[in-house]
Order: structure tokens, then C-alpha cells, then sequence
């Protein structure tokens, strides 16, 4: 298996689904000859030329709108929001169309679209380049949303939401793109959506978390394991659907549950999971449910002490572990 | 712009055929046919909502006939029920709609006049003006793609949806990848209640078209025969490779909004029994009479045929059974799916 | 006190602000000449004239945008999006501009802002119609919704956010517009934003709700009192910020929770107050937290059945209410 | 277009004193200046990003001399520099917003180059291109609305800005209500990497003004004596009541879009060094010596000048302190506040 970081398997991906279907094409602004700011595609302008990379005009809701109707005649699109941050405009193409084009339809049109985009902070993108965005999609019905964070779940996810006959929003967490490694699979393989992985096993209390936090929480978790505490982590990489089996599992071992998101607190993805577990196996829990997240204040500021008082530090997750364990 | 050609005298027909020309009529007779029953079911309570198209049926027609069966796609919008008529929609499916049978394309969920029909090449659109423009161009980025020469779309909005800004990147789009779709403005002047005079700076949206870099066109939507050499003439160009096109075909609204307007207390009723004087539907019978297409028995005939089509649409419509509570759970996503899993 | 149904406490206090305040404009489609769909804003044109009553341009994120430019420079602008359904394309300048006008400038400029919108269902307005907008912005930092459910509550919340510094969503429930009537008090006041309003006291158990539902959930409660159960009412009436303080307290007496919305219940508004609940009051409760909300599909078909499968029964609020306090 | 005059002979100062093209000239020399020190800075590692303005200094410079100050608002956008210095904007403030200290405007939250600053009338930005521009639109309102004659709103945009819908719906909003503000659009032709051939069907942005019903007007932004006479215009229409104006500089992004960029990848050298030969900052230069306005030792005086400004400010700056953790949570709402209350 090769090693690769989270860029490469983005990249790997997209450049497997182009040579495997000719459906596929990818668009968004920069693809082509930039290769996107990030460098993922680059080289696939020369390879796959202009009519499969297209480099679109300035306009998130016709990169997203156009490819709605390319997905609607039979094309497989992949579309790129260049940051998440400015996926704001393609809202309506996004909830509005896409997400209700089987339904509105009643399964006479669908919409097979992916919609990539690099989210999260930690990577000095002051306030419009760090965003996390999960939560103003995550209640829409017909939307699938996964934010894996390792490069195997990457390439499996990817490669599924791709042959997936709905649409799919792809997040990537900025700050695993090259600073997270690790073993990828050869050829094709996808992990189905809607599975949650336990990227740990313990027993003193669940974590549930993703994106780039699933690393900081697996970090403190297992220099936790030294004073003798057993956290579970599960990485819930598939945000709608969830897996109610895994957490719930989980939960029921361990009998506590931490989420944790870099995202806003109020109204965020862990809101959903926390009811979920409070209607479902409230005598299960031994402790209050606890939230770790984001401050609920827009966004984070350029300057490095407003960035680092937003996102949860390492030592952060340890003390809010370590107090759930002894609770 | 292309003038209006009521008074007698030889006709024009811009290579149509007496049958395409009868067609049209037809079609025409259709639609108000069909709206005043949409009106009349609605005053008798059998159904909540209803909307007109009177004073686009000849826009309408004229477009139709342009638009090549099992070939091209239609974006429509809501008022282009002459349209979907013109391109293979039925009366029946009409009435299903307005009665939000489960025997409608859309299982009873969309409000009337959302036409879908996947194999007529219907595209299915929400109520969001203007949010189906790029979805038109998709699809022409699709024939494209597949080198499917001999394709185009016909993408149809109101003058208010031109000031959506998603009305604007899709015909940028369309300009810069040169696609194969033409943008038909059915210019009534007014959105609701907001005269065209608020909604834009300038007279005529097609003076739009020169800053995206295509061309536009200016017709007078009274006039099928004008209307379809209008957009046949766009379609073509679409179709050869050509690129995109902005026509816009001057109408008139003659009732209110829907039923759920009412427009006497923004508009004054002499501009409008003033329009209804060249009302497109008798002018366009006397202009196929003249020039003796057809004579006073083929019209009483026609008239005839599509009130019978339309009561039988209506008595079997409104026969067909409700879609079921359980309907409402199905095609969220491709089978059975929940959020939590 | 005047008797006076919601269209007409949302028209009267429009009107007073125009009267009070000559920064305060109305701005929307069809506000003018056709008085708002709904002739909340009937004759305003006349009296106030266009300058102040305008007409815009069918173009939501321009309205919204505008406005925000308008209160920047000291306006204070009413934006209407004529139906809920309409919002996603200003869903930019609602969350990526208004919310963040004051933050991004650290107080240098300010985004005094009130957007109404009519929104809900149960009126036959099919697909797009008849959405629930609500969970799509409550997460996000820096704006304030409301969504009260009696005139009463209209006149001082409205009032409250037409004078608020900061940008706020007023949600007004299509369904309650004319079926709803109660007395309004004369003259001007206002209702503080972040209090919500227990409509009935009760021991038995909580009811949390807001909008249309806040009605069906009293009719429901007062026949259960016949049967010996005494539910309590609360009407949330402003979503952002919530009103912790009263729904502890409530639960803390009755100990049991039922959370009821018509919007999609996954992510939706009551996630977060069960989520809040079993952080702040776990050992308080003694059954599972209930939400009996709108189901998981993306919205009311237009077919009566649909619509009613979609909305709340009052039979099934009475069912969960009898479930939870037999509990 | 306005072609540059850089031939020598008599300069066609349209109504500038000396001492107006003098400052223009500091103007663009500053910013010269300011945009290396960013980039120094980014270097050697003490800021994480920097963009540079090169190429536009001489359409912002002019651009600028026609802003009143007290009076006029400015919509910028990131790319504006020049145009802020010219407003009133200081290197200090620049610096302290690199840096991102807490005494930047903002408090250190905004990347560099999203100027604010309430008093000189500089609206606050986001990075959402176009976002802003309905906001200057908004402004313009105001202004019409309180009968503020005299008073006008420049909007600011790149040429890339131009295909969201967000920029049609102000356009055609400030058409519709002839409201007092101007649309500068700065076409460097390209958009980071996409060249204004992907991003428009027509060649000028100026060319989509007639379909709004406003004047275009396409100056040469290497001309800062055009630019200004164009936008002065513009301005001046606004400010009597002609309604809105959209104008295009021609000029050229001579830097990698940002120190996040590399445009090695997508542009080829050659152009940039063509283009660098008619450099609109020694052109000027030249031209103001030409027409005997400055002399060398002036212009000697000028370039330490700038230098001293700007060590000063970097020294000021870096000496300042960073904002504190606690300073995330301030702003949000006027008030403390927290959404559970
Ligand atoms: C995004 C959006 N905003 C507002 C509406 C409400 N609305 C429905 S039709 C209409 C007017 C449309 O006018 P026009 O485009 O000229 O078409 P016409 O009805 O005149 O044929 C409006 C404002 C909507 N459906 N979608
Ligand atoms: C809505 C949005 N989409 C994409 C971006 C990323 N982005 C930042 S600058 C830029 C190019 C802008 O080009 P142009 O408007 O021509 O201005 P220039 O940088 O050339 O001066 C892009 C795509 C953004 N900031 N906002
Ligand atoms: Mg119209
Ligand atoms: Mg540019």
C-alpha cells in the first residue's frame, strides 16, 4: 500500500474516476491551468483537456447550477468551491435544486454531483478562509455530507460519492492536506456512505468527532492510555446520513459520550448526535453529554492568538476526556 | 422588432406547413382552453390554485415549433403551459397536475405548471425564478461534451427572472463555452405587480444580450409565425455550433398573476381591454383564415376538439386517485434512506 | 386592547415604525403598488411613498444586500423575502455579510437589519411554498431570529428587532396569519429578544415549541387537562438567541421534555435544545427528551395527503404529550 | 480607449494642479513601496501572506484624486491599495493589518488588504468577491434618499468579479433608481489563473453597460491622468443626479495573484515582461519630469520619502501588540451575548 497525504489521495481520486469514467469531468474556478490552489488537479488540464477541466467563470452557483444540469442529463460532475468559505452564493443551487431535483421530481430527474471543497481552520485564513460549513447543510434532506479525514477514508468516500446517485457536498479539512499521511489501498475500492469508523477502541468514554479533529482526539487519547484511561475515538466521516449503530454501540460500552467539533457549538453537528443519543438510550449515560466545539462568534481572526482561542487545542480534548472518564 | 402582420394579405408562413400552421392554431385554442378550465375549477373549489398564460399562446406556439421532438430539451417556466403542449405535453397531464393526482410525473407533490417529463426532455423546475437557467446550460454543456450535434436547449423565463443574478452567470456560461442554448424571454412587462419600467434600466431585455456577448433578439410575441422563425433561426445557430442566443418576445398578461392575485389594484383595466383588442388567438384565426388555411368549419372543429380534450383530461383526472400519506417518504435519495442510519 | 389576527399586528407595526422613525424603509418584491402578496403592506405605497415603499427588482440577494448597505449608512431598511422558500439565494449576504458586518469590522460598522419572511406550511403551498427556514441560520453567530406566534408577540418582537443594532430574521408562520387572533396592546412596546414566553403552565411535562405549532400544542394541552394532565407551554419566540433560563426552569419542575417543530427534525432546532438539556439538566429528567417534529424529506407535496402527512397533527402532539407524561 | 500619452510633449493635466500630480505620483510610488514590504516581510517569514497591487498603481492613483473626502464612499476591494492610500488611508494602518496587531481596524481579525475604516468612508469588506458591491449600492441609496447631492459611492472591483451574480443584481438595482454610484472595474484580464477569455464573452467589461442602460467607459490604467478624468466624470454624473456609470482600466497584475500563488503555472514570462516595459510608475514618472511638473531631485525626495514613511510604519507595527484571546469573543452583537442566554 502506498503512503500518501490528504492532497494526494484527493488528487488520486479524482485522477482514477477520469480515466475510469468519461462521464466524469471536474470544474470549478482554477482547476485547469492553476491546477486549483491547492495544486490537486494539477496536470489534469494537459492530460484530460478543457472540456473535462473546466475553469469556470467566477460564479459558485453556476459551477454548482451548471453541473446540476450536466448531472441531470447523465454527466457525472465533480464540482469545486475553491474555499468553503465562498460556497455561500451557491446556496440555492445547492439546497434549493440539487438537493430536490429527485424528490420535486419524484425520481423522474436525478442528480448524481459532487461537490467538493476545503473547509476548517488552523491554517491563518483569518475570517473567509476558515470556515467550517457543515452544519448549514447537514439538515437538508436529499444531501449527502462526508468529511473523512484520513487519505484511505479519502479515496474510499470519494470514489463513493462519485458513483453515488445523489448529490454529495465533500469536505476537506484544510489542515489534514499535508500534514496528515497514511497507507492507501491500490485500485478501486469505496467505503460506503453513512458508516462511522472507530479509528480507537476503549472503554471509559466515546469520542465522536471528524475532520481534522478525529487526529488531536486520537493524539490525546492515547497519551491518555498511559494514566490508564481508555477513550474510544469514532470518526463519523458521513455527517447526513449518520451511523446511529456505531455511536449508539459505542455508547452503550462506554456509557459516556464527548463530541467534539471545531465547528460553532450552537446548532452544530454535535446538537444532532447529542439528541439522538438523549432520545435513544438516555439510561445508558452515566454522565451528562458533552459538547466540545467551536466558540459560537463567527469566525476566527487572522492574528495567530484569535486563531488559536478558536480552534480546540490538543491539551483541551485531554482535560475534557479525562474529566468524562473520572465523572 | 418584427411586426405583427394582422392585416390581410398574403401570409408570410416562413416555410411552415398548412398542417404546422393548423398546429399552432390548435395549440393556441389549447391553452385558453385549458386555463379557463384551470380558472373555472378553482372559482368551483375542486382545486386551490390555478395560472394563466392568456396573451403568451402565441409566443408560446410559435416557440414550440421549434423545439425538434426526442432531440432537444426544454427548460420551461411555469407560465409556458402552450409550450410544453407545442412539445408533447399532455392535456391530461396537465389536469393530473391541477389536481395533484398521484397519476402526475410529480406525484401530486409540485404545484401546477411545474411541467416535468424526462422522456419529452422536460426539464422538472422548483419555484425559484431563474434557478432552471443553469441547469439549461448544463444540459447544453452536456450535448456539447458528447459532440451531439443537431441539439439544442430552449431555456424560458419571464422579464422580472433576468434580474436574478443566476439569470446572468448562466447566459455568461453559455457565452463563454459557447453552447448550444437559447434563452427565450416571454417579456409581458411585469413580475406580479412590478412593472418592467422597476425591474430593469433599460426597455428591452434583449438590449441585454450584447454584454454577454451574444446575439438578441426582439419579437413580437403576438405573432407565432415571427416568434418561431425567431427561435428557429436561434435554435439553429445553437444547434451548428453557432453559440447561444437571448431572445425576447414581446406579450401581455392579460389576468391577474394566478388566482392568488388579484392585479386591479396595481394595474388599470383600459391597458389591458386595449391589448385584448389584438388578443393573439382571433387575430392569429384570421390571419390563417385569410390567407385560407383554414376556413370557418376547420376552426369551429378545432375549438370543438380541444374542449372535448379537455373536458375528457378533466373528467379522467379528476377520477384518478390522491397520492397516499406514504408517497411522501419516497425518492428523498435512491432507496429507502434515512438521516440516521 | 385591539383585537387584531397576525397579518394585521405584522401591518400595524410596520406602519408605526414608518410613522416613528423616517430611516425605517420597507424594501421587497411587490411591497408597493400590490401591497406585499399577503397586503400586509397595503396602501403603505400611498401614504409613505416610493421612496420608502420600493419596489425592488425580483432579485433576493440584491435585496438583502442593498439593505445591508443601507444600514451601514444609517438606514434602518425592512427587507422582505416574499416567501421563506425565496431566501437561498441572498443566503450570502444574510450569512456571509449581515452576520458578519459588525465582527469583521470590530464595531466599525454595524448592520441594523430586520428580514421578514412568511415561511411554513399547511396552506397548500406545495414544494416551495411551505419550507421552514429556521435550522438553516440558527447556527450561525451574529444573527438574531425570531419567530413569535400571537400578534402580541409580533408588535413588541417586531418592534424589538426593527430598533435592534444588529441584523435579525423575522419568521412569520403563513398559517397563523389570519387563523390566529388575539388582543395587542396599544401604543408602542417592545418584547426583549432571547425570552421565550410560557403560553400555559403545566407539572407534568414540558412542551418547547414555536410558530403555528406553539397553537395546536396549547389546543392539545387544555384537552388533556380534562384527562388529568397538566402539560406545560412554552413558546420559544426567539430561536437565536434561546432562552435557557425559562426551559430549565420548566424542566427542572416537570422533568420530563417534548420538543415540537414542524421543520425537518434532523438537525433541526430541537437538537440543540435537547442537546442544551442534557448538558445543563441530564439528572434532572426522568424519561428520554421527545421531539415530534416534521419529517426527514425535503418537503409538502401539494397533494392534501402530503401536506397533512408532513404536518403535525394535534391528535399526534396529544398522543407524545399523554406518552411523555405517563412516562 | 484613452491611450496613454507617454510620448513627451505637453502634458494634458485635465484640470490638475501641480501639486494633485505630484500626490499622484507619491500615491503610486507608496504603493510600490508598501506592496514590496509586504512581500520582504512575507520572505522573511514575518507575515504568513501578502498581495500586491503592481500594475495598478497608476488607475488607482487617478482613480483616487477624483474621491472627495468627508464626502464620497469608497466600496474597495482587496487589490485597492492605492485607492485607499489616496482616500486617506495610512502605510500605518496597512502595516498594522499585515501584522495583524490589535490596533489594525479590525482588530487584527481581517486579512491584509480588506481595508475599513468608517470616518474616511471606507466600506468593510469580506473576501466573498462582488459581496460588497450591493452594499455600495445600498450606500447610494442612502445618499439619494437623504437628499445628499453631491455626494457619490465608488465600488471597486476586479474583472473576474464581473460574472457573479451578485454584481448584476447591483448594477441593475443602481440602474433602475439612477442611484449616485460608480462601478470601477480594474481588468488585469486575469482571475488568479483564469484569463478574462474564460471568464466574459466580450472583450470589455465597459461593454456590458448598455445592457444595464448606464454609460460604459473604457480608460487606460496605465494613465492615470485618463483614469482620473474618467472616473471624475463618472463621479460627477453621480453626483448630480445622472445615475450610475460603470467604468473598465485596462491594466496589468505584474505579481503572482498573492504570495498563496505562483503564476509561473499559467502565465507566460514574456507577456509580463512586455507589459513590464511600459511600467505605469517610471511612465508617470517620466511624464511628470517631461512635462517639467517635478525634477529629479523632486522625485529623489518622493522615493525616500515613501521609503522613510513605510520603515516608520513597519517599525510602528511590528512594535505593536497582537490582539488577545479574549478579543475572539467582542463584536459579535452589540453587547455581550451568547446564543443560549
Ligand atoms: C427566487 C424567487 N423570488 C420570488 C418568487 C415569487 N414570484 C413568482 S413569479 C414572480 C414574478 C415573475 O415575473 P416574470 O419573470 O416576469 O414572469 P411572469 O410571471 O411575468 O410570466 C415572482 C416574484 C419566486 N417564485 N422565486
Ligand atoms: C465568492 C468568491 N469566490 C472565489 C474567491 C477566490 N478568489 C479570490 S480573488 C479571485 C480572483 C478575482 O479576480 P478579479 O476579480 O479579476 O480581481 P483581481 O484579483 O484580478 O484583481 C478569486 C477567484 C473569492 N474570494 N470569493
Ligand atoms: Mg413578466
Ligand atoms: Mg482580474
Amino acid at each position: 500500500m502506498a503512503v500518501m497525504n490528504n492532497v494526494d489521495a484527493v488528487r488520486e481520486t479524482l485522477h482514477d474516476a477520469l480515466i475510469n469514467d468519461d462521464r466524469t469531468l471536474i470544474m470549478g474556478e482554477d482547476v485547469g491551468a492553476r491546477g486549483n490552489v491547492f495544486l490537486i488537479t494539477k496536470g489534469f488540464l494537459e492530460e484530460f483537456g478543457p472540456e473535462r477541466i473546466i475553469d469556470t467563470p467566477l460564479a459558485e452557483a453556476s459551477i454548482v447550477g451548471v453541473a446540476i444540469g450536466m448531472a441531470m442529463e447523465g454527466l457525472r460532475p465533480i464540482a469545486e468551491i475553491q474555499f468553503a468559505d465562498f460556497i455561500y452564493p451557491a446556496f440555492n443551487q445547492i439546497v434549493g435544486e440539487a438537493a430536490k431535483t429527485r424528490y420535486r421530481s419524484n425520481g423522474d430527474y436525478t442528480c448524481p454531483l459532487v461537490i467538493r471543497t476545503p473547509y476548517g481552520g488552523g491554517v491563518r485564513g483569518a475570517l473567509s478562509h476558515s470556515v467550517s460549513i457543515e452544519a448549514l447543510f447537514y439538515h437538508v434532506p436529499g444531501l449527502k455530507i462526508l468529511a473523512p479525514s484520513t487519505p484511505a477514508d479519502i479515496k474510499g468516500l470519494l470514489t463513493a460519492a462519485i458513483e453515488d446517485p445523489d448529490p454529495v457536498l465533500f469536505l476537506e479539512h484544510k489542515k489534514t492536506y499535508r500534514s496528515v499521511k497514511g497507507e492507501v489501498p491500490e485500485g478501486h475500492y469505496t467505503i460506503p456512505i453513512g458508516k462511522a469508523d472507530i479509528k480507537k477502541a476503549g472503554t471509559h468514554a466515546t469520542v465522536v468527532s471528524y475532520g481534522y479533529n478525529v487526529h488531536q482526539a486520537l493524539d490525546a487519547a492515547q497519551r491518555l492510555e498511559k494514566d490508564g484511561y481508555s477513550i474510544e475515538v469514532i470518526d463519523l466521516r458521513s455527517i447526513r446520513p449518520m451511523d446511529r449503530t456505531t455511536i449508539l454501540a459505542s455508547v452503550g460500552k462506554t456509557r459516556k459520550l464527548l463530541i467534539i467539533h471545531e465547528d460553532n457549538k450552537f446548532g452544530g453537528v454535535g446538537a444532532e448526535i447529542s439528541a439522538m443519543v438523549a432520545e435513544e438510550a438516555f439510561f445508558d449515560l452515566d454522565a451528562p453529554i458533552r459538547r466540545l466545539c467551536g466558540p459560537d462568534v463567527p469566525a476566527m481572526g487572522y492574528a495567530l492568538p484569535l486563531e488559536e482561542e478558536f480552534m480546540i487545542s490538543t491539551d483541551r480534548m485531554m482535560r475534557a476526556m479525562r474529566e468524562l472518564a473520572e465523572f | 422588432m418584427a411586426k405583427a402582420m394582422t392585416q390581410a394579405g398574403k401570409l408570410d408562413r416562413r416555410g411552415l406547413t398548412d398542417e404546422q400552421l393548423v398546429a399552432m392554431l390548435r395549440n393556441m385554442l389549447l391553452q385558453r382552453q385549458l386555463d379557463n378550465r384551470g380558472f373555472q375549477l378553482n372559482r368551483q373549489g375542486k382545486i386551490p390554485f390555478a395560472l394563466g398564460s392568456e396573451g403568451h399562446e402565441a409566443a408560446q406556439a410559435g416557440a414550440a415549433m421549434a423545439f425538434v421532438r426526442g432531440k432537444d430539451v426544454l427548460a420551461p417556466y411555469y407560465r409556458d403551459l402552450g409550450l410544453v403542449l407545442g412539445c408533447g405535453f399532455t392535456p391530461l397531464e396537465m389536469l393530473n397536475s391541477m389536481f395533484a393526482r398521484a397519476a402526475d410525473r410529480s406525484g401530486g407533490r409540485q404545484f401546477p405548471n411545474h411541467y416535468t417529463n424526462k422522456e419529452m426532455g422536460l426539464l422538472s423546475i422548483s419555484s425559484i425564478i431563474a434557478a432552471h437557467c443553469p441547469h439549461a446550460v448544463g444540459v447544453a454543456y452536456a450535448f456539447k461534451y458528447r459532440k451531439e450535434a443537431g441539439r439544442a436547449v430552449l431555456c424560458c423565463t419571464g422579464e422580472g427572472a433576468t434580474s436574478e443574478g443566476e439569470w446572468h452567470e448562466s447566459l455568461n456560461f453559455a457565452a463563454v463555452h459557447k453552447l448550444p442554448v437559447v434563452f427565450f424571454v416571454e417579456n409581458n412587462n411585469y413580475a406580479i405587480s412590478t412593472p418592467s419600467t422597476m425591474q430593469m434600466g433599460v426597455e428591452h431585455v434583449s438590449d441585454k444580450a450584447s454584454g454577454y456577448g451574444m446575439p438578441g433578439v426582439l419579437v413580437d410575441g403576438f405573432d407565432p409565425i415571427a416568434t418561431y422563425a425567431a427561435i428557429k433561426e436561434a435554435m439553429d445557430r445553437a444547434r451548428n455550433g453557432g453559440g447561444p442566443t437571448l431572445v425576447e418576445a414581446m406579450v401581455f398578461r392579460y389576468l391577474s398573476h394566478s388566482t392568488d392575485d388579484d392585479d386591479r389594484t396595481y394595474r388599470d383595466r383600459t391597458a389591458i381591454e386595449e391589448a385584448r383588442k389584438n388578443d393573439p388567438v382571433p387575430m392569429f384565426e384570421k390571419r390563417l383564415l385569410d390567407a385560407g388555411v383554414v376556413d370557418e368549419a376547420k376552426i369551429k372543429a378545432l375549438k370543438a376538439d380541444v374542449l372535448r380534450e379537455t373536458n375528457e383530461a378533466t373528467d379522467t383526472a379528476e377520477a384518478f386517485p390522491l397520492p397516499v400519506a406514504a408517497d411522501l417518504y419516497k425518492n428523498v435519495y435512491e432507496g429507502a434512506f434515512e438521516p440516521w442510519q
